[in-house]
């Protein structure tokens, strides 16, 4: 075991999977001498060379779109998004493409591509490099979604997505990058991608998110506990296709809903939880289902003062636990 | 005996008629879709009329054992080539779970077929561009002897997609070939509404990569120019931008009224430059051919278009249960 | 009043507005000489000319974002997407820049685009000419959503759309076009966006849809009616952002909620639905909130048995109607 | 005294000061902002500096009372050539509301202010030249006599939108100007891992327009291309590419370190074509300034923004609860 960040356990997940097969091979912007913007693939390019550390044109739809013929031809590609915000330009080949390859084909063809970018706010990264993109794609069958929450599913959940023959996008917080650490096992491991995972039993209230916000929920259960309010908090890991059964059990556990996201509310991935608690769970529930996001506008903005109003913190959740605990 | 300009080329009498029969085969499966469609049976048709020449001539210049293709499609001619059956594409007419190119699920043109290299299709045009690309850098990366050929039009280059992938190859100097077929008309919009540049081999320049235009109605210059461009890709030699000049002989697709925006004149005038019979007249001249071989050959793929439609139209349909089927590996 | 279809309702909206501001324009593939693939800008091209009625390179990317920078000029561009499954290549033009424009410019700026597209299936169109794409969009602040369901609705509210000073998507669907008709007056009239529409007053069971789904549950609720059973039938009209009122209100109307949309179900607009009413209304719910949808497979294939099978239609509706009120 | 290059091209004596006045201003200006960004008061910084000349050069050429820009974040010259003031774009370093291209929503670079017709712009690279070209489109429908001009980076050229909005402009012939700022670096990427072609101006030929490469850091050789341009786009003569070679003097930006990816030399080498100075030369030759008269310059500029950082500084933040307004209209 070794005390590894989120940004090393991701650095390392790349750097194994390349060593074990060589189809894996990265491509993306300033991913090569430099190890990327956030410096996740540090390291990389010195040790596998710029063949397969490649720094590609500023073209978001070659990257994919290239990465999609040669993961169709039989490599692994792992394609780099410098940024969330800049996906869009890619949609056609995400959305149009690599999810319907296998489909579409009768499943004579398959996409096996792996796309990471990082998302999310709280770093002055003003309207284009603070956005959740994952409701974008919340609604594209072939596609899987999946957003770790700590360094040691980031790690576990990345690999399982290089070596799935199915097109992933993979979504890492940038304040998780450096903030969060864990022990990481040595040993190669992945994590099952489609599953929930139950980061925290509890009685009172059930608190279903993601990504970053396990981490902020964590801070607020911790919160909350000293005054006898016991948190259930289920990571949803994979945020698209959504994990039904965990979701329901989840809900089944306390009777009361708090669904969190740093995503603005309309239309986020938290609303299709709402709908599968109201569709298989509602008479579980002693409460309405409560949602926590960011307001609806347009996106975090970059003054402070606009950001922190913008922006989901461990505040925000507790109150909202302890409103829904008391309700 | 005039000229053997095909034997020049290296090809030999047998390659050449070989070629011919291609291009009758493609343009009676897309006859008989469209009669099939007129009567109702088939859905949808979008046709590889004109263009015969310019696919067959340029799959027959590939390797056709090892490269891939990714066509868009117009492309009968090219995947008949690369191995297709006709009854394949009949049955993809109709939707019929025989369909290699999908099994029923997708329209008719929207190729691919593992076995014979055909890379997938989806209708968003220009998508393709980036795919044969990545195929071309999976060539690199792994060391292998392959070219990948991809095709689209001429309204389709004005895609993003086909700028960024260009680029993409050009910069790593990747074995992919371009294959433009300017038939100028994008469905109604013409050319000169549609594409900026004097022609679209200049584009090549955009790439630091070599652009050719290229009679697309002859399909020995097409042979010729691809062939060339084969050389070069494998040589290291990086990406070629061909553009084949052609023309449209029916309308856009089975939806499409093409008299609503084009003359009866320019329709007359177009037919002149059918590609069979211009194919056929240099066999005749050559001495490959006669009125009698012609019909020869045509009453075979007659029979074969047939026997093909009979095949396609008793298959059955995919079941309802597939319909869930595949949307992840099962 | 004249008997119009759908689609005349919609040619005739564009043309009334062109003749009224100058400043409208249509923009797209084959909308001129063709009069568009589907015809809805025929005759336009006739009469207002070929500045106005421009045929556009194949660049959705550039017929919205040439569309945006007119519009942001003081024009009112009409762009046409020839099939909403090709609105892909334009998303970061619509995401990022259209819907971004007056919020990023703090007001600055605005951008009065109409997008128009059409959309959904039945129609043998397969993969990629038949899909519903509107919950791509249903997460942007900024943008609104629009989805007629009838000859006036359609009209009414395309003007609206054209006359909004921010940007707004049109969805139409290809089935309606010729099968709809009804009496439009021939008085100049608008229809507010943000509004849904009670097309039916009933008291057993509430539907809420939008588009073509309309009138495939008037259908099913002249057939369910027969047997005793009264529908009421929320048309959401714009599907983002959502009219919560009316969602709440409907529900409350009898307890019983069916939601129909012909997309696929994960992440659709009418999970969205769902969550607004497990949040605002759950004490008002008899019964789970029931959802009919698509498959969750990557689109509508094109075989007619493949296409039968994912399609919503007036039996699938009759049928969840009567379970919904058995319930 | 040397040739007075500026007076054959039209130029006064006061508009060559005025333009090295605006040059040293913006780089004042962002000099300072990263003097913020090191004491942690601003949270982000990119940099003009090194593209000084060509960002004044063009800005210049343009007529400043009726066209429109669309600049890239690089673009300080630009914007206070076209009325931004100094206090402004320090009030958008820190995000202040009285920061007018976004009230402090958008980082620094994000320009857009409507009174001088500088058009509102985002982070996604190139999505800012289909909007130049539909102002274009809409000075031409409206018959209206003005100029859009949009600037970009080397690397930006080779997105979509590049390709699709010059394929545009040159199909219909718009009154646009793309002028391409090559510093032959994208973050880290240089020009060969990065644009295929031999140089950026060629690839006008891919859209039916004249295309110039001009020396970036000299401001008059800019300014005379540009008029051209204009002169050209004004008489319906179409659009133009114009590509200015230029430097990148700092990291990419403030969160980025370029050691890691440039040398020693490298930085050493491009300090010698630093524009100030090269300008500045230029106007000691022809007797328009002298050490004293530069110095000058430079305290009056520093005092300038010595101001406009106090106003920058001292002014309020956005309130929290403006984070809801003008989604839309209200
Ligand atoms: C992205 C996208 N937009 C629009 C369409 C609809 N469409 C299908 S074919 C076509 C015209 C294609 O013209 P061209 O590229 O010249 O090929 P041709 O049909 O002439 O061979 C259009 C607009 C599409 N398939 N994809
Ligand atoms: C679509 C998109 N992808 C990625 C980025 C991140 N990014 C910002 S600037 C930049 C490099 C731009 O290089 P170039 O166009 O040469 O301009 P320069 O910064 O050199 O002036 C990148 C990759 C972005 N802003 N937009
Ligand atoms: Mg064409
Ligand atoms: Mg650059």
């Amino acid at each position: 075991m070794a005390e590894l960040s989120y940004i090393e356990a991701i650095n390392s997940a790349m750097r194994e999977e390349m060593e074990r097969d060589h189809s894996v091979f990265i491509i993306g912007e300033d991913v090569g001498a430099k190890g990327g913007v956030f410096r996740a693939t540090d390291g990389l390019y010195q040790q596998f060379g710029e063949q397969r550390v490649i720094d590609s044109p500023l073209s978001e739809s070659a990257i994919v779109g290239v990465s999609v013929g040669a993961a169709m031809y039989g490599m692994r590609p792992i394609a780099e998004i410098q940024f969330a915000d800049f996906i869009m330009p890619a949609v056609n080949q995400i959305i149009s493409e690599a999810a319907k390859i296998r489909y579409r084909s009768n499943n004579d063809w398959n996409c096996p591509i792996t796309i990471r970018a990082p998302y999310g706010g709280g770093i002055s990264g003003a309207l284009y490099h603070s956005q959740s993109v994952e409701a974008l794609f919340n609604s594209t069958p072939g596609l899987k979604v999946v957003m770790p929450a700590t360094p040691y599913d980031a790690k576990g959940l990345l690999k399982a997505a290089i070596r799935d023959n199915d097109p992933v996008l993979f979504f890492e917080h940038k304040r998780a990058y450096r903030l969060l650490k864990e022990e990481v096992p040595d040993e190669d491991y992945v994590l099952p991608i489609g599953k929930a995972d139950v980061k925290r039993e509890g009685s009172d209230v059930t608190v279903i998110t993601y990504g970053f916000g396990v981490h902020l929920t964590q801070l607020a259960a911790d919160a909350v506990e000293k005054d006898g309010i016991s948190v259930h908090l289920l990571d949803l890991r994979t945020v698209y296709p959504l994990d039904k059964e965990a979701i329901i059990e989840a809900t089944s556990k306390t009777g009361k809903v708090l669904l969190v996201t740093e995503d603005n509310k309309e239309g986020s991935i938290i609303g299709e939880v709402a709908a599968i608690i109201a569709e298989h769970a509602l008479f579980e529930l002693d409460a309405p289902v409560m949602r926590l996001a960011g307001p609806d506008v347009p996106a975090m903005p970059y003054a402070p003062t606009l950001e922190k109003e913008f922006i989901i913190n461990e505040q925000k959740i507790e109150k909202a636990i302890r409103e829904l605990a008391a309700f | 005996m005039a000229n053997k300009r095909h034997v020049a080329l290296g090809l030999t009498d047998d390659d050449v008629l070989e070629m011919y029969r291609t291009m009758v085969l493609a343009r009676k499966i897309d006859e008989r879709m469209w009669l099939l469609n007129r009567a109702g049976k088939m859905p949808f048709v979008i046709s590889c009329q004109g263009q015969e020449a310019a696919q067959v001539g340029a799959a027959f210049a590939l390797d056709r054992n090892v490269d891939y293709v990714a066509p868009y499609y117009r492309d009968v001619g090219v995947v008949l080539a690369f191995g297709m059956k006709a009854e394949e594409l009949i049955a993809s007419g109709f939707g019929k779970a025989m369909d290699p190119n999908s099994g029923g699920r997708q329209m008719p043109g929207h190729f691919g077929q593992k076995k014979n290299r055909i890379i997938t299709g989806s209708s968003p045009v220009a998508t393709q561009v980036p795919h044969a690309v990545g195929f071309a850098l999976a060539a690199k990366l792994e060391g292998k002897q392959f070219v990948t050929f991809t095709s689209l039009g001429d309204g389709s280059t004005n895609q993003g997609d086909f700028h960024e992938a260009l680029n993409f190859a050009g910069v790593h100097k990747l074995p992919v070939i371009t294959f433009v077929e300017n038939n100028r008309l994008a469905i109604s919009v013409p050319y000169d509404k549609q594409v900026a540049s004097e022609n679209i081999a200049i584009r090549a320049k955009a790439y630091g990569m070599k652009g050719y235009k290229v009679d697309g109605q002859d399909p020995l210059a097409v042979y010729e120019v691809v062939k060339l461009a084969r050389e070069r890709a494998i040589n290291g030699e990086g990406p070629t931008l061909i553009e084949a000049e052609t023309i449209r002989l029916t309308s856009h697709s089975s939806d499409d009224n093409q008299s609503v925006y084009r003359s009866e004149e320019e329709l007359e005038e177009i037919k002149k430059n059918d590609p069979i019979i211009l194919f056929g007249n240099y066999l005749k001249e050559v001495g490959l051919l006669d009125e009698e071989k012609i019909k020869a050959i045509d009453d075979e793929i007659n029979r074969q278009v047939n026997e093909a439609t009979e095949i396609a139209e008793k298959a059955p349909y995919p079941k309802p249960e597939t319909l869930y089927d595949y949307v992840y590996e099962q």
